[in-house]
């Protein structure tokens, strides 16, 4: 289990004039939480995009279990989740059937599970209503529930405790510990101090270009 | 010379035809040459941005 | 907190096929929950052929001969406007995203979400279309042959402007620019389509038109999701 | 060994400088053959038996169209290539494509209906090659659409890339489509030169615009070239090497 | 931090029509910077137009029968697809709740973002309709009422357009249902547009369709702002 | 001055068919920051748009200086600011232009006011990027610099602090300190404490339905 690992050399990337990320390289291991910070602007969301291969680096390059990530992207994206600024929900489904399909496309998954994890992340008085109505802090609580149920040992999240409220703060910080008690690896962008225990936060400090 | 010209009394679709085509030609050369000069514009301000000290 | 299965979640992963089905059956229930959207390619295809009668002449003699062209170009159109929405609405809200991310084969992800798309727009058009084509004078014999060409038609266009679709993505107000990458490529069914009517129209075999859309909407099938993945992967960076 | 040359040319500093190199010598050789055509054609070749006079607009009509399709070829191909090996300098290539071949196409179509004035009395007539040009002008202006409402430069070229390839697998399609939905309808086309072939004294001036203009097409694309393969750049070093200059 | 001017806003407070001329700027601004914006209405023109000789006959002189109906159906689609976005975008980045709330009428604004919309679709599609109908084989004598019946159709049209667009903001996929809103409405326009077309293509007096056009582009300028503005309210709610 | 004062009565308002809004009252007087809290779904952001008159309620009245603001929407509109959960720009424009439109629609505004108050709000470094480019902190702080330039008496700031690094929560703090100061009304929904002197601030909890 030693070998699960993400790894990142050298990572230049431009966007437009800018070069962002400036030979970015880091290392997370199973049972680390790694915490990108950085002001506004400083390229934490560009360095998350480019870690889970949305984006191509024009550098550098990122392994995983020691192997390059290209070399087969279809067996990295199966063990990783990325949990963007937004909630990839659909607003006309309700959360249960977000859950179902969302998660349904990369493993079986039981409609006793789909309740249980929003239960967990308090989303529970609202599975079954259209995510259109729901408030800003009530969306990013489903999508917490679909980390949960993905199941993957890569968390890569932006900033997860936006919209929440101090309970569901302290929610993401259990939910994080769990996850590297377990063995996963969290790679998280925060502006506000996770709420995990520090013996396993890592810190990565980016600069503004 | 008028004879010329007059290209036997299609000078109203032969001329404009060759006019048109050269201002093409003409203007391809042109749009290539302020392209280019752009570029190294661009190229230019993209190297004095990343010697700035950071 | 559920005891983790961090480590093993290959053991229970989810088939390519499967996966393609859990899209399919997603868009189609997005559909009916909004059922307006089932209507509109229809009614939309509907007014655009009643627009010919009123713009240019009212008898059912010289309608007749134009009804072929007419039909075509509403339902080339109908179809059109609902493409740009193939992939927009799951790009804005970030589940291309997660398909893209999701360790399945993105292709067949979007084959099945082209499939939905035709299911959708294209076969409630080729069941509309005779109706259209008699309201324009085209006689009841005619039916099954123009229920053909429209099935094939559609078919071919869906997979073709799925590719148009993925291009257009990161591209704000790409619906014009859709209609103008597609457009030029879709004339040859636009050609074959109309052709195909109006032979059945006149009672004629159908098959040469017929051949040639089958021969473009299997070369759609298997091109055209590969090119559309592409497309998408590009507009996602 | 073989293979040199290909890694060579996907050099962005080699390319740059070979550009810089080549530009003048296709450049002027290309204006030569093209004042030799215009005099052979103006001045030399004998006013044709039918058209008269007006058949002189073959030096500029054909060239022109010529150019069209040439220019799309190229583009393609060097999109595919860029597309597939992930080539930087093709993609250059077919960016600079573009804006020639569109701008070609559109005088093409003037000339050719310019000519059809006279000829069949008519502007426009929706014969199969017009037809078919018309669509391939609407080809050039989805592909530069699609490039410029892409920002990222990167992305704007592999987004063109495809549609250029998927383009160029419709074009004998479209051309096809087109001559069949025709054959069905009408007698048979309009655009022939009524006679075997042309004398020589037409004909050699003929191939000297063509020739010109390919080569004329080869300058217009190294300079392009240069531009395209500076805004990718950003490896300083040569760049900077190459501004100085 | 600056000193605060607080208590005193009205001071230099914008009078309406600097607000709307603020408005028209942007929306010109905005345009021009992405030029494509500019050229897709008109080549999307221009492939409508390519696609009925296509799918109905090469014939110039039948295409001559039909190609005031054709004219007018290609501009009244495009100026249609172009009239999704007219308030589209603003709604989403949140700058249309801001105009709401700006002391500002929103009759006013609005009135500005459709004028603009009509200098940026309108006035192209009636310079270009000309070579359009020239291709269909109308004489070169039919140019200018050509030109002017399209220029009041376009304008009348987006007028009314912009109280569809406005009703179905909140709506996803809007644009097919703005169409089945609209087009029922612009039948009028499409009737005497064609005919006005069809006057001057015979070298006839285009009068008559003329004033009508006339007198629905009048009643569109009274009345479709304030509509507009009403139906912006509420699907910003 | 002491006039300056909003105040609603008795609000009620529905959403569906869950009863969001359900007998709110509130009083913010001038030089008063108004906090909103509550958990995630209690109606914060429900509760701001009905104050500016987006929403309507279904009972209950709102007064601006003692005038209820039915009467003349326009006048109450031109009195206040409402920042919600996106910032309201044009992604195809830069920020200057952003800015220039915004405000220009509302009062007369020079380059040089609009320079200022970019820099003042940490974006003047990026005032001649079109806002696409931008990340989301850079977006935020661009729209503070549009509540600088309004200078109007009422802000309606709805989790203003969303997306900023810690020295732009600062930043918002010291905005809304500066504001009250001149005597200007600040009703703020948070999760997170304002960094605000205690002594102006009032609490007003909404609790889920
Ligand atoms: C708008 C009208 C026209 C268009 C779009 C058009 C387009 C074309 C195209 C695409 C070619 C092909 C060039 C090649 O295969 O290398 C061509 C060649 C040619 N066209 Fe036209 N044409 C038009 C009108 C005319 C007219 C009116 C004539 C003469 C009566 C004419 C005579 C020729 C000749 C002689 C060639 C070159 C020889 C050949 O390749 O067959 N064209 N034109
Ligand atoms: N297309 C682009 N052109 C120019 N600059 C860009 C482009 N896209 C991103 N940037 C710049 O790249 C930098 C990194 O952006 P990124 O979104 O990664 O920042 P971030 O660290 O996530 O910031 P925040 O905390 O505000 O979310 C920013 O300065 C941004 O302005
Ligand atoms: N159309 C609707 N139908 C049903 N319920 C709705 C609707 N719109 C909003 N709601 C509900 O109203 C409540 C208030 O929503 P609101 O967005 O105001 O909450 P909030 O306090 O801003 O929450 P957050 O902290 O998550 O932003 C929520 O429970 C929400 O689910
Ligand atoms: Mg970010
Ligand atoms: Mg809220």
């Amino acid at each position: 289990m030693s070998d699960v690992c993400l790894q990142a050399e050298n990572l230049h990337l431009w966007r437009g004039d800018r070069h962002v990320l400036r030979g970015v390289g880091l290392t997370a291991r199973a049972g680390e939480v790694l915490q990108v910070v950085g002001a506004n602007g400083a390229g934490k969301t560009t360095l998350l995009r480019t870690l889970c291969g949305m984006i191509q680096p024009e550098e550098g390059r990122i392994t995983w279990a020691g192997r390059d990530v290209r070399e087969d992207l279809h067996a990295f994206h199966a063990q990783l989740a990325y949990l963007g600024h937004e909630a990839p929900l659909k607003a006309e489904l309700t959360a249960r059937e977000n859950l179902r399909y969302w998660i349904g496309m990369r493993r079986r998954v039981s409609p006793a599970e789909i309740d249980r994890a929003l239960e967990q992340t308090g989303a529970g008085a609202v599975r079954e209503r259209l995510v259109r109505t729901m408030s800003a802090g009530q969306k990013r609580r489903v999508a917490l529930a679909g980390l949960l149920l993905l199941s993957v040992p890569l968390w890569l999240l932006d900033e997860p405790t936006t919209n929440l409220d101090t309970e569901g703060q302290a929610l993401v910080g259990r939910m994080i510990e769990e996850q590297v008690r377990a063995g996963g690896i969290v790679v998280a962008a925060v502006h506000h101090a996770l709420m995990v225990a520090p013996e396993r936060l890592k810190r990565l400090e980016l600069s503004s270009p | 010379m008028m004879e010329f010209l007059e290209m036997g009394g299609y000078a109203r679709y032969v001329w404009p035809s060759y006019a048109l085509t050269f201002a093409v030609v003409i203007l391809n050369v042109v749009w290539a040459r302020r392209a280019l000069a752009r570029s190294r514009e661009q190229a230019r301000r993209r190297l004095a941005m990343q010697e700035e000290p950071t | 907190m559920s005891t983790s299965t961090v480590m093993q979640p290959a053991a229970s992963s989810t088939s390519a096929l499967t996966a393609a089905r859990l899209v399919l059956e997603r868009d189609l229930r997005l559909a009916f929950r909004k059922r307006e959207q089932l209507v509109q390619p229809l009614a939309f295809f509907a007014i655009v052929t009643t627009l010919f009668p009123l713009s240019i002449t009212p008898e059912l003699s010289r309608l007749r001969e134009i009804a072929p062209g007419v039909l075509w170009v509403a339902a080339l159109l109908s179809s059109l406007l609902a493409l740009e929405f193939l992939f927009r609405d799951d790009a804005q809200d970030g589940t291309l995203e997660q398909y893209a991310l999701s360790g399945q084969s993105l292709t067949w992800l979007l084959f099945a979400k082209t499939a939905a798309h035709w299911l959708l727009t294209g076969l409630p058009l080729s069941l509309a279309a005779p109706f259209a084509a008699g309201a324009l004078g085209a006689p009841a014999s005619a039916w099954t042959g123009i229920v053909a060409s429209v099935v094939l038609g559609t078919l071919a266009l869906s997979l073709l402007g799925a590719i148009g679709a993925g291009l257009t993505l990161g591209v704000k107000r790409g619906g014009v620019l859709l209609s103008l990458l597609v457009l030029p490529l879709a004339m040859p069914i636009l050609i074959f389509g109309s052709q195909a009517t109006e032979l059945a129209m006149k009672g004629a075999s159908i098959a040469a038109p017929m051949y040639l859309l089958a021969a473009l909407t299997v070369l759609g099938v298997t091109l055209a999701p590969i090119a559309a993945a592409a497309a998408v992967r590009i507009s996602l960076e | 060994m073989a293979w040199t040359w290909f890694h060579r040319l996907a050099s962005p500093p080699h390319v740059y400088r070979l550009a810089e190199r080549l530009t003048p010598w296709f450049a002027w050789s290309s204006a030569l053959l093209i004042l030799a055509g215009l005099y052979g054609g103006l001045v030399l070749a004998p006013p044709d038996y039918q058209q008269g006079e007006g058949f002189r607009i073959i030096y500029v009509h054909a060239p022109s169209a010529w150019m069209s399709l040439m220019v799309y070829t190229v583009m393609a191909v060097a999109a595919a290539v860029g597309l597939i090996w992930r080539m930087k300098v093709a993609h250059a290539v077919a960016a600079s494509c573009a804006p020639v071949g569109a701008s070609f196409t559109l005088a093409a179509l003037v000339t050719g209906s310019l000519w059809g004035r006279p000829m069949w009395g008519t502007y426009w007539e929706w014969d199969p090659r017009l037809t078919s040009e018309l669509i391939l002008l609407f080809l050039y202006l989805g592909y530069m659409g699609l490039r410029s409402a892409t920002e990222d430069v990167q992305r704007a070229d592999r987004a063109s890339a495809v549609l250029a390839v998927v383009g160029v697998v419709n074009v004998p399609i479209i051309h096809y489509s087109v001559l069949w939905w025709n054959s069905l309808h009408q007698a048979p086309s309009v655009m022939k030169l009524d006679k075997p072939s042309m004398p020589l004294d037409m004909l050699v001036p003929l191939l000297l615009m063509l020739l010109g203009f390919t080569l004329y097409f080869v300058a217009i694309l190294l300079m392009r070239l240069r531009g395209e393969v500076l805004s990718r750049e950003r490896n300083a070093s040569w760049v900077k090497e190459a501004l100085s200059r």
